[in-house]
């Protein structure tokens, strides 16, 4: 069992490794977003610092989106999906591993790079260490929602789009708790009550969601 | 006992019979509900000393927005039948729900709006709740747009039952965004559990109409459901000697 | 190598009762009865499109079928899928490759999904079964850079990790050489001989010596 | 040629009205992605007004982005390119309307629905105007910079971010120009200029990208 | 059908001069010479992995080989692609067919992709081929609902559509039964009375009789 963990694990990170280019790109993606919006929206240092927490969640969000199909599409077009359904392992086991392999790729180096953005648009450093904690308890959420919204979706020839209409409503509440934390932070206020929400939902969702996600891989295959 | 009766519910013959029995006093009483609903509430309950009249938007919008939370509960729990014991009825009550539970969000949205332009001087403010319902219409429209992506339409009931349950996060917070977060939104007034802070002359109205459109929820969804039903057992032998009953 | 081996212990009988499947409103076969014992091979017989893939796919509880159902010692499959996928191993249209895995990768996460016999780390073991498929000097080749047979054979490696009774090989020999035949035929000789069940479905002559090979067309049955 | 032009327009359209979900969703994505910013940033009016063309452009860009994909994987992966490439009909035209397939599926509907929702973020009616022109001139230079992007990486296997990391950059240009209209005025400054850069932009990139394309993909392919 | 066609007004010669490839710092085949009349067949023999489909492409000009060139009439290839294409049929290892459009719509794309000598909408001739290739009751079917053999037939009919003289066919005879096998050496046969050119590989024996076959293996020339 532990050894199945481990080498789904292990596979799945050398697989990123393999493609060198890959392993920066979730980390260099997110940074251009944030990019863009001073850009896009004007380099004002009041509205940049106001919306600071706000740009680097929402970027989060989408590097994780972005990145999501990699959990399960290639392998279910090379078939290895299929051996893994039919394995003499669990495959919520399995899954966990994957999803776990997709947070280490694309959500630990947005927690580690996003304070530091947040240091140049200008946050408090108050503002920046609660970030940070949000971060590092939204991040890994992402990946396991995400995780069923792709083995809903896998199935389905291209399932790019619906993937982010069915992913995008379920990560709003991540956002709305890690946003809510970051400004209370920035304003001086506690921020255990959202700080334990994140908790909660981190707990819930990889508690659950590799069952989900391997119900909806059953059905995605078959 | 109660796992019996799911299981006849869940017989694809029972539950049409039933269902057609049941019908008739469903359309009755939901007529009778909006009758007396509309009635109390846009003639006998007073005006507002606030809104004047334009706070009976009220008996349109509050219940729409409770219906479109309630939908949503509904699609989640028979989800987990679904899910669970494999129970068709569950499956086909779910899908038909959704798009039903789009429309009554959309209501909520639309009438919301036209409140909040009097209200608010805006139609539209990005608030919590706002917005949150916002969110939950494009749950409603994920959700179909899953289903109909998928062809293999057993299959397609399965991926939206695992769907709504996941989805099922986004309820409380919809519901306490008013509380947790200060808000243009009224927070709530009827909903308490302490005495409600709103005149009985124009809560009794309120309810009544909540009622009805639960009625009228039941009725789209059993019309609904009894039309997939047939069409889905279009070849098993109960449909056939039905409609042989029908075509005699 | 296939000497050796010592007789299955776990070989039980399969059998199916009154299968249907529907595709598209129509039936693509109905009422397959047969009951396939130890030392028995099934041929899946019948022209493109007949439904020998479905079939298959069917018997490895990868799609449920509409009508009827799978025994393994007359319990069906879907109520002791471990026990079941601990016998079974599936060689399919598409091969299960990961491509941006080498050879022996590919081969380790395939011994520890099946619970093989073997330790992952024995390289004696790996050695013999990459020679045995004649791919032994592309250990650190990357699936990726090998020909349609090669994989091909990589695939059919799956079936020699464990002592799993069943197998189940959609067109074994697609893309294969004449030795490569020759060397499955020989395996799937073995594999009999030490008291196992195989399903296989091939437009080619398969060329199994003293062996009771019962054959179902499924072009007759639809 | 025009006969396989209008061909292979019709026919990428044809996939995209299949999936009649996949239709509505770069529009759904859009908005999704628009309704995150208030979330995430907070309601305060003044604020949003601020930074709404900001937000839509970046919107609009990503949606752009995340739909690249379709323009050429799927083709590389059933075979469908390596046809075209040894087909006797130009490349370049084949690209030049899969380019136009791409922009109607997911420029147009942001060009429409994009003004009604600056509208709700309370951008002022000539804003609002100027928004509609840049959104009309710049999304098809989205899908046409982007076709080349893709073509560059569609051999890769995994490129999904590193399409992103190639692309984005070059989107830029397009996102400066038309904030700046934008911004001009909803001050009441005069447009021409970066309106003016805009069309050059357009015409630029249609006339360019699609033989730059044609190039990326015979490498990519061989 | 096959009796009444012409023969080939622009069959020419194809030879190729001194082939070579590399991959990964290996010579895979050297010093591959030939000179292919019209009315012959090419028979391409070897190992899994000795090159046969890496020669195959060199041969469509989709890969550029590392030493030598291919000559169609003692011209190279590269300097008359278009030319070249239009004498050219392709079956490679994908099918190169769009899962989610239907067999007739597929076959439309390849006609004017080919500059096919029928007219797109002349459905007695679509008809005519869809029975040839044994799928007259599937037009309207997508072509993921078609199994591994069906798609193969609709990849080959896309020799039929055009007057073009040279087939290059990479495994034509996998996944197909025996009647499709028997459909397809006929097919070739025509071809060839009619004066064309055809290079094959297929690890099955190919049954043509009155042809003058040569035979390449490319085992021997690693
Ligand atoms: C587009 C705008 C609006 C939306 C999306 C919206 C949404 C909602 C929702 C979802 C609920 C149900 C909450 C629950 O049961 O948890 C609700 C209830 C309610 N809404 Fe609105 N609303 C909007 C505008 C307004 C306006 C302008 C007013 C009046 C000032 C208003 C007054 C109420 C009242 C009184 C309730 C009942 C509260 C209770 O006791 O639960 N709404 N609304
Ligand atoms: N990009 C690459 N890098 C390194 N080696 C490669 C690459 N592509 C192919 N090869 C090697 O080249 C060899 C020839 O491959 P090719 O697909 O041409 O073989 P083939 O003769 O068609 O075999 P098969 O009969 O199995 O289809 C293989 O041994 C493969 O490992
Ligand atoms: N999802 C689907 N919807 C409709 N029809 C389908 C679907 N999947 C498969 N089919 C049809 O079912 C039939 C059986 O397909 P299957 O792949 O089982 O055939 P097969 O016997 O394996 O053929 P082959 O020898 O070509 O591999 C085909 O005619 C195909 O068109
Ligand atoms: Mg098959
Ligand atoms: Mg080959």
């Amino acid at each position: 069992m532990l050894q199945a963990f481990l080498i789904i694990l292990q596979r799945d990170l050398i697989l990123a490794i393999r493609h060198r280019a890959e392993l920066m790109n979730p980390m260099l993606f997110f940074v251009l977003v944030v990019v863009l919006f001073p850009l896009g929206i004007g380099a004002e240092a009041t509205i940049l610092e106001r919306i600071a927490p706000g740009i680097i969640w929402i970027a989060a969000l989408l590097s994780a989106l972005l990145s999501l199909d990699r959990i399960f599409r290639t392998d279910m077009e090379d078939g290895s999906l299929e051996q893994m359904l039919i394995s003499a392992q669990p495959m919520s086991l399995l899954i966990l591993a994957k999803i776990i392999a997709h947070w280490i790729i694309t959500g630990l180096p947005v927690v580690l790079v996003g304070p530091l953005l947040a240091l140049f648009l200008g946050l408090s450093a108050e503002g920046i260490e609660t970030l940070f904690f949000t971060l590092l308890l939204g991040t890994p959420v992402l990946s396991a929602i995400g995780s069923v919204g792709v083995a809903l979706t896998v199935g389905l020839r291209r399932g790019g789009v619906v993937l982010s209409l069915l992913v995008l409503p379920l990560y709003v509440p991540v956002l709305i708790f890690a946003s809510q934390a970051v400004d209370a932070a920035a304003a001086g206020f506690p921020t255990a009550a959202p700080i334990a929400m994140l908790s909660a939902l981190l707990l819930l969702s990889l508690s659950l969601t590799p069952w989900a996600a391997s119900a909806a891989l059953k059905m995605s295959v078959s | 006992m109660i796992m019996r009766f799911i299981y006849q519910l869940g017989s694809p013959p029972y539950f049409y019979a039933l269902s057609g029995r049941l019908l008739p006093w469903l359309s009755g009483l939901c007529f009778i509900l909006f009758a007396a609903g509309l009635y109390g509430g846009l003639v006998l309950a007073p005006a507002d000393y606030q809104q004047g009249d334009s706070f009976r938007i009220i008996y349109i919008h509050v219940p729409a927005a409770w219906m479109s939370l309630f939908v949503y509960m509904i699609m989640a729990f028979s989800g987990a039948m679904a899910l669970i014991w494999r129970i068709k009825i569950a499956e086909i009550i779910l899908i038909n729900s959704a798009h039903i539970g789009a429309v009554f969000t959309f209501l909520a949205l639309v009438t919301g709006s036209i409140w909040g332009k009097p209200m608010w001087g805006t139609w539209w403010v990005w608030d919590a709740r706002l917005t949150s319902e916002l969110l939950l219409l494009f749950l409603y429209l994920g959700i179909i747009a899953l289903y109909s992506a998928i062809d293999d339409k057993r299959k397609a009931a399965r991926a939206v039952a695992i769907l709504a349950l996941v989805g099922v996060v986004n309820i409380p917070i919809i519901h306490y965004s008013v509380e947790w977060w200060s808000t243009l939104h009224q927070g709530p007034t009827v909903t308490k559990f302490d005495k409600p802070s709103i005149d009985t002359r124009m809560l009794i109205p309120l309810l009544l109409m909540a009622f009805a459109y639960k009625f009228l929820y039941a009725i789209v969804v059993l019309l609904r459901a009894r039309n997939d039903l047939l069409w889905r057992e279009r070849r098993s032998q109960w449909v056939a000697t039905l409609f042989s009953k029908e075509g005699a | 190598m296939f000497k050796s081996l010592p007789a299955y212990t776990k070989s039980k009988r399969l059998s199916v009762k009154n299968l249907a499947v529907e595709k598209q409103d129509r039936w693509l076969f109905q009422n397959i009865n047969f009951d396939l014992q130890p030392k028995e091979v099934l041929h899946l017989e019948g022209e493109n499109g007949s439904g020998k893939t479905t079939l298959l796919r069917v018997l490895c509880g990868l799609t449920i079928a509409d009508e009827g159902d799978v025994y393994w010692n007359d319990v069906s499959i879907q109520k002791q899928s471990y026990d079941y996928h601990l016998q079974l191993s599936y060689v399919g249209h598409s091969d299960g490759i990961k491509q941006d895995l080498t050879v022996v990768e590919n081969l380790r996460v395939a011994m520890v999904l099946s619970r093989s016999i073997y330790k992952v780390s024995d390289k004696q073991i790996l050695g013999d079964i990459l020679k045995n498929i004649g791919l032994e000097n592309k250990e650190d080749t990357l699936a990726f850079h090998l020909s349609a047979g090669q994989r091909r054979r990589l695939a059919f490696a799956r079936c020699l990790l464990n002592d799993s009774a069943l197998w189940i090989l959609d067109e074994p020999l697609t893309a294969l050489d004449i030795k490569g035949i020759a060397f499955i035929e020989q395996a799937i000789q073995a594999h009999i001989e030490r008291g196992g069940l195989a399903v296989i479905t091939s437009h080619q002559p398969l060329n199994i010596k003293n062996v009771r090979c019962t054959r179902l067309n499924l072009s007759a049955v639809a």
